[in-house]
């Protein structure tokens, strides 16, 4: 049996840190699901400029994505990388 | 190893603990956190509603069935709302982490996790019944369409519930078939 | 000096889930009043049509209001007919 | 001197869930504020349908205060009935 | 009760970040209800346009899945793949 | 030397539980901020309804503070009048 | 050396109320930047308003002002009038 | 060695007291932002208004930022003139 | 072998602290894109105006940055020049 | 076996305070996809303006994008140059 150490603490402590980082993906999600519901909208009314409306969109939701994966870019370091343990 | 490791000292106050205690302590917080999930479907329904009230007073012709749709959007936005009461209650009444084997502070994490995965299902609360809300207006201002636009509403509610799903499932997975406790 | 029993952490949890499960009323107080704006907004625009567009604004809320009162049950159950010092 | 109790936790916790319940409060603010948005929208276009509208917006905005009033009574009854520590 | 070793607490705090992880589904849920909602009023408006409308639709909503994906993912690698407890 | 007794515990969690109280307030400040909006653009539109759409602002906006209220009620509560102490 | 005592454990929570309480300003920081908005669209389309659009703008926002007042002076009586220690 | 003193519990607890303070931050963020995207259309729509829209827009952000700067008075006092160990 | 020391706490908090202070960052995300939506509206709508409706969105912006610019300075306080362990 | 020091509780500390800074990246998220509603919008709209919505989009949501920069940089620091353990 073996009790908990400094190393331990931190470990758990990136498991709940890398839980937290992925709540930023809130943003995005929504973001982009407005994006789509404004493209949407789009399409039906302009038929005819489809191809601008959803290239838009795209370029547009790409932005849009990059905080979510700087939360999935923490959690993995987090996890997986963790500089952390080394610092002990 | 000094006085001053409030830590070890906490973990310590906690194996003063039975088992049990802890994981029913931990119940009592989860069931809490499941609940939050009712902020989705209150939002949207609402919204549903002031659609429908709306709809009811543009086009008095078309009322009755921009409300049947309302109340069709409505209660596909109160799925988030129900999974949560049921996992609430599955907590309260049907624990099955309390007769797990396994250490208690994983079991007692386990069921906090779940009650926060269910805290996704304000998502899916809230967009279906923004949903809903859109196509109750559509019905009431185009009642002719309203078999392609339930049609669509559906199809698009279908979409927004997924990760209120992978949500529950995480859930599930953490009270009946923990991965974790295996681990020790 | 009495310790600390596993009862009463349970009831102090208990104390702490209540609290929690009521921030579920959040969601139809939002939706309610938006509800309240659009029949306020209708009936000022088709004051003839105020029968329907009060009670549809009333059924909607009723639906909204649900998941306010499964927080409610849920505390008032951890509250005054807790299961889960029994299970002790 | 006396040490902590299982019943001082209780009442501890109580305090910290009422302030949770009220927290509640969030939801019917912003909803009912809402409404009285859209009610002086309706009042300055249709002064003739005045008492129709805000009948119509007070209506839908005690329909919203409820959730409110759950977290007050919970926050309330944690503070002056608490019912846990009779269960300890 | 037996005392709690370190991986022990690794595994309890991987429990917890997997319930946080979830939460980013709120973003994508809110999102694509939005566009759900642009979708059901664009058919209704241009029915001729439906099976653009319900494909951009369907597109948009597919981008603004992956953030929730993502806490998906983070929370499966925690319980199934937990890296951390081999750190140790 | 003073060791940390029930009491203290109980004081220090009302303290938090008076800042968790006062969070209500987002409510209130959203939606009493959006009448303020809609009353401004109403006023710009009608001027000769300004008594009227002014006033149905106010009477709103006070809906509105309840919850707000509620929440400063129950904070100054823990603070000067803390029943929780007494039941020790 | 002087331990942690009751009045410690206090003066610590009242630190993170005070700051818990400030998370009210949220509120009306939305609120009155949506009132601002609606202001300046106000003006642009009547000008010749502009006296009645920025009146009705700045009362209502005066109101929506308070609940970020009640949280700030909870904080403040937190930190510089703290009732809780006395009571010890 | 030097253990933990009810003054270090106390700095600490200021620490996370100022950083939950600065969470107010997220109000006049949205609210000014909100403004700023009602001027940018004003100004396009009647660029013959340009100043007293602007006027108007800085006129309402600046209200709007109060709750912010309480906030940060709160977190810049619990650093710098933290009050709350003098109490010890 | 060191202990956990007062100093060390605080310091640690001061993490947890600078962590939560960059959430105020929320706020000025969501409505400075929200001006950008707007801007560029504007700009599709009016292309004559461009100048004047960029300039606005980019003041309007500039304000609704200052809360997010407070949230950093904090965290960065905590970290490079935290005023707390000198207090010890 | 090596029991937790005070380095190993600011490490664990700085894991949390990294995954809540990222959490401000739900604003960008939000904002950003706003914008690209808008812009996506607009080119249906105004096909001839797409280079001056696209570009005026791109501009703002580069704005809208500083803050959850912020959080990633705070993040980055806590992780890989943490100035707090080095206080110590
Ligand atoms: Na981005
Ligand atoms: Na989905
Ligand atoms: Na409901
Ligand atoms: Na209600
Ligand atoms: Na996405
Ligand atoms: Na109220
Ligand atoms: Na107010
Ligand atoms: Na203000
Ligand atoms: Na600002
Ligand atoms: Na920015």
């Amino acid at each position: 049996m073996e009790p908990i150490t400094g190393k331990a603490l931190i470990l758990a402590a990136s498991a709940i840190g890398a839980g937290l980082a992925m709540i930023a993906g809130i943003g995005p999600g929504i973001g982009q699901g407005y994006a789509a519901g404004k493209g949407a909208e789009g399409v039906g009314r302009q038929p005819e400029a489809q191809g601008d409306i959803v290239r838009t969109m795209l370029l547009g939701a790409a932005v849009a994505e990059t905080t979510g994966i700087y939360g999935l870019i923490i959690a993995l370091i987090l996890l997986f990388a963790n500089p952390l343990v080394g610092l002990l | 190893m000094g006085t001053t490791d409030f830590i070890t000292m906490f973990f310590e106050w906690l194996a003063t603990f039975e088992p049990r205690a802890l994981i029913l302590a931990s119940t009592a917080i989860a069931a809490g956190l499941a609940m939050i999930a009712g902020i989705g479907p209150g939002i949207g329904q609402g919204f549903a509603a002031g659609k429908g009230a709306e709809a009811a007073s543009l086009n008095p012709k078309s009322a009755k069935s921009a409300s049947m749709v309302m109340l069709l959007g409505a209660a596909v936005a109160e799925t988030s709302g129900i999974l949560s009461l049921v996992v609430a209650l599955i907590m309260l009444y049907a624990n099955p982490l309390v007769n797990t084997d396994g250490a208690a502070i994983i079991l007692s994490a386990s069921v906090i996790g779940a009650g926060l995965a269910m805290i996704a299902g304000i998502g899916p609360g809230i967009g279906q019944g923004y949903a809903a809300g859109k196509g109750t207006e559509m019905v009431g201002k185009r009642p002719q369409y309203q078999p392609m636009i339930v049609r669509t509403m559906f199809l698009g509610q279908a979409v927004a519930q997924t990760t209120g799903i992978y949500a529950l499932i995480i859930a599930l997975v953490l009270m009946f078939a923990n991965p974790l406790v295996g681990l020790l």
